[in-house]
């Protein structure tokens, strides 16, 4: 494994952080917070935690954002920041 | 208040990272974490406990006690949103929508009015209106079985290759939540209601405490899986290998039934009629 | 089965939590009397430890048979033996209150109510007893997510002062969480006794450091340690007073423990008092702890505001304590773990009984309060001269503690400090016991004798007797200061400290 | 300048990690809304597990399964070939934390809006205030 | 000094607590009353039974719980401590049967949580007096404050609520403020908080640190109504007037200067005061609160106040007794603890009388009221004849000694301060008397019939004003007593 494609995933995954939670639309919100947490299971593989990153992909990836999509379904997608 | 957060972030973060020169070097061989405790674990655990899987072994067995509480904090969560959304009294929803099955023609019945009675003909759909795709719920049933099959093979197989317990059940349980949101909650609830999902909670996480109480009860300290030989009828090492998969499956059932519950709540506020 | 006592303390109640939410599904009946034995053989259990412990020394127990630092052990010596007995004893105490009141305020949802509250006993329960620093962060995360349900269901606010609470508390436990981390990063190891053996020879490396900081700020949060307060008062006053009356006088004392034990035991008192050198600003950020407390406690306009700014005040007496840095003003701190559950235990039982009968806590309902309810407002009364530091209460003999260790240690504004929270907490507490004792009286002196049997109106005796048991147990510990001293808490100071 | 170079290479994991931290101790801080505070609490949480994992990382070490556990030949094991399994663990254990946490939040969440009609905060604090008049 | 371990001292005190949920619980007023009677009386002869171990030169010591190294609730009966109690105890029936005629008489409200609470405080004061160190002298202290809030706040109307916040801000916030940093510092200077004959403080403390400690010690017993922490005093005479004489002449202000001759005596010790001469501080103080508050009570229209002011000067001289550091004046400092008690509940007990017969409560009013009670007015005479000092009155036997004393110590103005302060008692007190007995009634509620006070309320007085006059004849128990104090205070 390279530095250069670990650094990569890194990047990405900032990225993603950074674009959730600056996103006007909580259900883009909770979408981009899944791709972060599949950027991050990413970066875990890549690590060699593949426990964790198995976890972080049926957890993060899986679980949360259903649980975001469910809770902005049950209540509203607006925010003002 | 934007800009003094920041500030206050920037400052923080350049601070950390100024100390992050302390740190060992990443990935550093002769780093302590690497040769205090770890190398005991790499080097024994297969001899102690017959898992080739050195996660597994230190989550189930070493740090088994540390992963029994990680699972009742799941059930914590499970039975906190319950205890938080779930609004027991039944309150009438002001419209219904029905479905006539046969023609795809929808029924709108205000309240008080009457509900159709034959349930082969009409089916109740979310007011919500999603129209009606054959292709969704098709793929869905196909790959369900599927899904449950690997979550199977997570969990079984969790001591030879990454998985487990808790990886599985999760998947098991995002099968029901597809389901759930392939099909509609009702359903979902029919096919698994509430109260099963309580008590397979409750149950998964009796078999991992259990389990340890057994250890307890056969006269060794709580969670020593040796203690489960003579039961097992096998020698202490693979007692624990036994034992961890016990536990594991344990953890399993109870992730499962947590996150479908935590998912009905969530999904229809507590109300378990509508979900997403 | 005498060595399995450690264990029992928390597997009890653990699985007693599980067939209490299975059967809450079944006959809800059977949950309030499933919880109060499991919650007694724990008390029972724990006992036992504080026994075995006072004869032995420290108790070791090493979960799955693996020796530490490879497996998870509990390691139990005075000082949490002491602290758990409290906690159960607490529990138990309160529990019997909470039958009525629950089947009031979480109709429908008692199986959940009672799984929680064993839940969460067992939570506290476990962060004492564990002798592994990653295993601590894991029943606190226990203890919190159960406290953040028991208070979320609340009256008007409480569901936002509860998420207020969870964010806080979330970014407290992670902080610890990370301060774990960068000792692990430099030792290797997780378990406390060990990292303590390992610790001296890297004391100058500044990520020793940052984990202490990291630490410290996480418990701060957690304990609601002025400025770090915001979330209390919230979150305690619009929770249900049954939840209240347990989650109020244990956590924030849990966490002075874990504070204790992370910088005497994890951190060596070494490090902690001499090589970091700051104890003088931590015991003034706790002087302003205390007189901040105390002037918010002035301001509030209902009984349970008051009493949750009196607890924030209180957590600055403790961390002050401990950071004088001598023995008796941690012996003080230990003390006061003790003695400040007790009384804010009887203040909560007792709020939480004349919210029951009343159905509202500000100040104005209270008029008459005395005639009413004589025998809540009498051990009200105890616990608010506890609190002041009225001798034989027990509040006074920690206070006495506290201020000789500020006078020992020459922090003359640690006692100023405390002594001015004493006269506050008159002004508080006679403020309320003034409108209890006058206000229906005012317009009419002299013709009520009969009224007085008509308007009397006490709190069902289930309800009553813990609070009296809490109230008289506030003069025992007071009069067996010494013994507490003599027998616990000076063999639960490490050696090294004067 | 190479001396530079090799330091961050050596270090920029860390420094991802508090990136992370910072980016959720922001939103924490500064956010308004709700949800956008419990994804910003989030990205705390995974900050600080991607920190526990970089501890983990050995240079020229596989993943923590060992190899012959699957009947292959028996040799004797060296810590160094494998990767330390130890944070792996620490760190399941706060992935399923952190998805608790989750669940409660949202909940609340849930809960609050289900009262205020509204996610954001200083609309909801207007609403009280104006109740409390 | 020979000692002896006896529980009486602790029965002595737990007698009337004991008798408080017999008294809650009876259920006729005059069951409650006997109960009242039976402690009352019970306590007494507990507290007589000592006496003649006491002077046979022996204490009796009693400890209940050490709670830790230095610090225990103990209890030791020495002479002076024996005094104060049997004044107190002695008083205490006197008062209860005044209490039934009085309260009776208003038909005043809440009678059992009087009687309970005077019940308690009267436990409290026992305490107090045997308490053999500075943590139990001030748990009880304490205790007497909490326990004493209710009987001054009786009327429960706005006034009382005002006096009531005063009492405990003076009182409690003075205790709290003042006397707990004091006892903390000299446990941590001494470690122990023992009372001993020649005082526990070591000399090598700087004098400052002692002096500051006198002072603020002084002060920090509020009880005491040394000025200028005495206007809680005139305020709490808003309570019934058994409660104002009991606690308010009695009880309370002599637990006040009970406790500061104590830490006097058992703390600091005379040899180190007198070696500082920081007991000068303490006389000036006491002198000045002597002449002003006399010249306040000259000022007073309320009886009651007038009482309260005089009270306040009053306690000073028995301060002043302890200051001055010579046996002779100790003598007649505490003799006026139960000198003054006599002679000013008797006061106290006729201004009640006073009011519950005509409902007067201002002195101008009180023109011509000799000639309709005639025996309240003649008791009024004696009480006034013994606060002033003059034969054949107890008061004068205690002002000789503290004459004495004065010339025994060389402080000639001090000698001047308690003739110049006796002199304004007369101008205070006199013309009360004439004008009762000599002016004519402007008042049509004031007839020339005579028409006295409730039986209840009668007997006690002139129980008490004998008594002003038997104790000029035969002051032995309490003289020999307090020279027994002395005795063992100041030899060497």
């Amino acid at each position: 494994m390279s530095w250069q494609l670990d650094l990569i995933v890194l990047t990405m995954v900032v990225i993603c952080g950074i674009a959730a939670i600056n996103i006007r639309d909580l259900l883009g919100a909770g979408i981009l917070f899944g791709a972060y947490s599949f950027m991050m299971c990413l970066l875990w593989a890549v690590m060699g935690a593949v426990d964790v990153a198995f976890t972080e992909a049926s957890v993060g990836a899986g679980v949360s954002t259903v649980l975001f999509v469910a809770a902005v379904f049950r209540t509203t997608r607006r925010t003002k920041d | 208040m934007r800009i003094l957060g920041l500030v206050i972030v920037i400052l923080c973060g350049s601070i950390l990272i100024y100390h992050t020169s302390d740190f060992p070097d990443w990935g550093h061989p002769a780093s302590p974490a690497s040769t205090h405790v770890s190398p005991y674990y790499i080097e024994k655990a297969l001899d102690d406990t017959a898992v080739p899987n050195i996660v597994t072994a230190v989550l189930a067995d070493y740090r088994g006690y540390d992963t029994m509480f990680e699972t009742t904090v799941i059930f914590c969560a499970g039975i906190a949103c319950f205890f938080l959304l779930r609004i027991t009294r039944r309150m009438e929803p002001s419209v219904t929508l029905y479905r006539h099955l046969p023609t795809g023609i929808t029924l709108r019945i205000e309240k008080g009015g009457k509900e159709p009675d034959d349930s082969n003909i009409f089916k109740r759909i979310d007011t919500q209106w999603v129209p009606y795709d054959l292709i969704i719920n098709t793929t869905c049933r196909m790959v369900i079985p599927f899904i449950q099959l690997f979550a199977l093979y997570v969990i079984s197989h969790g001591h030879h290759s990454p998985g487990g317990g808790f990886q599985g059940g999760v998947i098991l349980g995002a099968s029901v939540i597809l389901f759930a949101i392939s099909t509609d909650l009702r359903t979902a609830i029919s096919r698994m209601s509430e109260r099963l999902g309580a008590f397979l909670s409750a149950t998964g996480v009796f078999i991992y405490a259990g389990a340890g109480a057994l250890c307890l009860v056969l006269g060794a300290n709580f969670l020593d899986y040796s203690a489960l030989a003579p039961v097992l009828n096998v020698n202490s090492v693979m007692a624990r290998s036994h034992g961890i998969l016990i536990v594991e499956i344990g953890v399993g059932l109870a992730v499962m039934a947590v996150m479908i519950w935590i998912y009905y709540n969530l999904s229809s506020a507590g109300r378990h009629d509508e979900g997403l | 089965m005498s060595e399995h006592f450690p264990a029992l303390v928390i597997i009890v109640p653990l699985i007693s939590a599980f067939l209490i939410s299975a059967t809450g599904w079944l006959n809800k009946r059977l949950c309030f009397p499933i919880a109060v034995f499991s919650l007694t053989v724990s008390l029972f259990a724990s006992i036992g430890v504080l026994m075995m412990v006072l004869e032995n020394g420290t108790v070791q127990y090493r979960l799955g048979g693996w020796a530490p630092p490879w497996g998870i052990e509990y390691r139990i010596d005075h000082l949490n033996s002491l602290v758990l007995v409290v906690i159960s004893a607490v529990a138990v105490l309160n529990i019997v209150t909470t039958h009525k009141p629950v089947q009031q305020d979480f109709s429908g949802k008692e199986g959940p109510f009672y799984a929680l509250y064993v839940l969460f006993v067992t939570g506290l329960s476990g962060i004492v007893v564990t002798g592994d620093a990653f295993n601590l962060y894991v029943l606190l995360e226990i203890a919190s997510l159960t406290g953040y349900a028991l208070i979320g269901l609340g009256k008007d606010r409480a569901a936002l002062s509860s998420l207020n609470y969870l964010i806080m508390g979330t970014i407290g436990a992670s902080f610890y969480l990370l301060g774990i981390g960068y000792i692990y990063l430099v030792t290797g190891s997780l378990n406390i006794a060990d990292i303590a053996n390992l610790l001296p020879d890297i004391y100058d490396s500044g990520v020793v450091l940052f984990a202490f900081i990291f630490c410290m700020i996480g418990l701060f949060i957690k304990m609601a340690f002025f400025p770090l307060h915001a979330w209390l008062p919230n979150a305690y006053s619009y929770a249900q007073s049954s939840a209240v009356s347990l989650i109020a006088p244990l956590t924030t004392k849990v966490m002075i423990y874990v504070m204790i034990r992370v910088t005497l035991y994890l951190f060596t008192p070494q490090f902690s008092f001499v090589f970091l050198n700051i104890s003088k600003p931590m015991v003034w950020l706790s002087v302003l702890a205390i007189v901040m407390g105390s002037l918010f406690a002035l301001s509030q306009k209902s009984l349970k505001k008051m009493l949750t700014y009196i607890i924030v005040a209180e957590v600055g007496y403790m961390v002050g304590g401990l950071w004088l840095g001598n023995r008796q003003g941690i012996t003080g701190s230990i003390l006061h773990i003790v003695n400040d559950a007790a009384m804010t235990l009887c203040l909560f039982l007792a709020a939480g009984n004349i919210l029951y009968m009343l159905k509202s806590d500000s100040f104005e309902d209270m008029k008459g309060l005395f005639v009413k309810m004589p025998f809540t407002m009498a051990a009200f009364t105890a616990g608010a001269l506890s609190i002041i530091g009225v001798p034989p209460f027990c509040g006074f003999f920690s206070k006495w503690y506290l201020i000789s260790g500020g006078i020992a240690a020459g922090e003359f504004g640690f006692v100023g400090a405390l002594i001015f929270s004493s006269l506050v907490n008159v002004v508080l507490f006679f403020r309320v016991i003034e409108i209890g004792y006058y206000e229906p009286f005012t317009n009419h002196p002299n013709a009520h004798q009969k009224d007085e049997e008509t308007l009397f109106n006490e709190a069902p005796r289930d309800m009553l007797v813990p609070l009296l048991m809490a109230a008289i147990l506030l003069l025992a510990l007071g009069i067996f200061t010494g013994h507490i001293v003599t027998a616990i808490i000076q063999f639960a100071i490490p050696t090294g400290i004067i | 300048m190479n001396e530079i170079l090799t330091t961050i290479i050596s270090k920029y994991n860390y420094w991802g990690f508090i990136l992370l931290m910072m980016i959720g101790l922001y939103a924490m801080m500064v956010k308004k809304n709700l949800v956008k505070k419990i994804i910003g609490m989030n990205i705390f949480q995974t900050g600080i597990i991607l920190f526990y994992v970089s501890i983990g990382v050995k240079k020229g070490a596989t993943i923590p399964i060992i190899s012959h556990g699957h009947g292959k030949e028996k040799h004797v094991i060296h810590a160094a070939e494998y990767i330390n399994p130890l944070p792996h663990v620490l760190m399941l254990t706060a992935i399923v934390v952190s998805v608790a946490t989750l669940g409660v939040a949202l909940a609340l969440a849930i809960k609050v809006y289900r009262e205020y009609d509204t996610l954001e905060e200083d609309e909801i604090n207007k609403k009280i205030r104006d109740q409390a008049k | 000094m020979e000692t002896i371990l006896s529980i009486k001292p602790l029965l002595a005190i737990l007698v009337s607590v004991t008798a408080v949920p017999f008294i809650v619980f009876s259920k006729r007023p005059n069951i409650r009353e006997v109960w009242t009677f039976i402690a009352a009386i019970a306590k007494f002869l507990i507290v007589v039974s000592m006496i003649p171990v006491i002077l046979s030169g022996k204490e009796i010591i009693f400890t209940l719980v050490d709670i830790f190294s230095g610090v225990s609730i103990g209890f030791r009966v020495d002479s002076l401590g024996l005094l104060f109690a049997i004044v107190s105890s002695f008083l205490w029936i006197i008062t209860s049967a005044y209490s039934i005629g009085y309260m009776r008489g208003l038909n005043e409200h809440s009678q059992t949580r009087y009687f309970s609470f005077f019940a308690l405080s009267l436990s409290a004061t026992m305490g107090v007096a045997f308490s053999s160190n500075l943590f139990t002298l001030y748990l009880f202290y304490e205790m007497l404050s909490f326990s004493t809030y209710p009987l001054v706040t009786h009327h429960q109307d706005m006034e009382a609520r005002r006096s009531g916040r005063k009492y405990l801000l003076y009182i409690v916030g003075l205790s709290i403020g003042f006397v707990l940093p004091c006892m903390l510092v000299i446990y941590n200077m001494t470690g122990t908080l023992e009372f001993t004959k020649s005082g526990f403080l070591s000399m090598d403390v700087s004098p400052a640190l002692i002096a500051a400690l006198l002072v603020i010690m002084l002060f920090g017993f509020a009880k005491a109504a040394i000025m200028p922490f005495h206007s809680w005093l005139p305020a709490a005479m808003v309570a019934p007037t058994p409660v104002s004489a009991l606690l308010h002449a009695v009880a309370v202000v002599k637990v006040g200067v009970f406790c500061v001759i104590r830490v006097i005596t058992g703390v600091f010790g005379v040899e180190l005061l007198s070696n500082s001469h920081l007991n000068i501080i303490v006389c000036v103080i006491a002198s000045f609160t002597i002449i002003t508050a006399s010249c306040i009570a000259l000022s007073q229209d309320g009886l009651k106040r007038r009482l309260a002011f005089s009270t306040i000067g009053q306690l000073s001289y028995i301060v002043l007794g302890a200051a001055l550091l010579s046996p002779r004046g100790f003598v007649g400092g505490i003799l006026h603890i139960a000198m003054h008690a006599f002679g000013k509940i008797t006061l106290f007990f006729c201004a009640g009388a006073i009011f519950v017969a005509t409902g007067i409560k201002n002195i101008s009013q009180m023109d011509g009221i000799g000639k309709r009670m005639p025996i309240t007015m003649a008791a009024f005479f004696i009480g006034s004849l013994s606060v002033i000092g003059l034969p054949p009155c107890g008061g004068f036997i205690s002002k000789w000694h503290l004459v004495l004393g004065t010339l025994d110590a060389g402080q000639l103005a001090l000698l001047a301060v308690i003739l110049v302060s006796s002199l304004l008692n007369a101008a205070y007190f006199f013309p009360i008397v004439y004008s009762a007995f000599f002016n004519q009634s402007k008042e049509t509620r004031v007839s020339n019939r005579i028409d006295e006070a409730p039986i209840w309320c009668l007997i006690p007085i002139c129980i008490t004003a004998i008594g002003s006059i038997v104790l000029f004849f035969h002051p032995e128990p309490f003289l020999s007593l307090a020279q027994m104090a002395a005795e063992s205070i100041f030899i060497k």
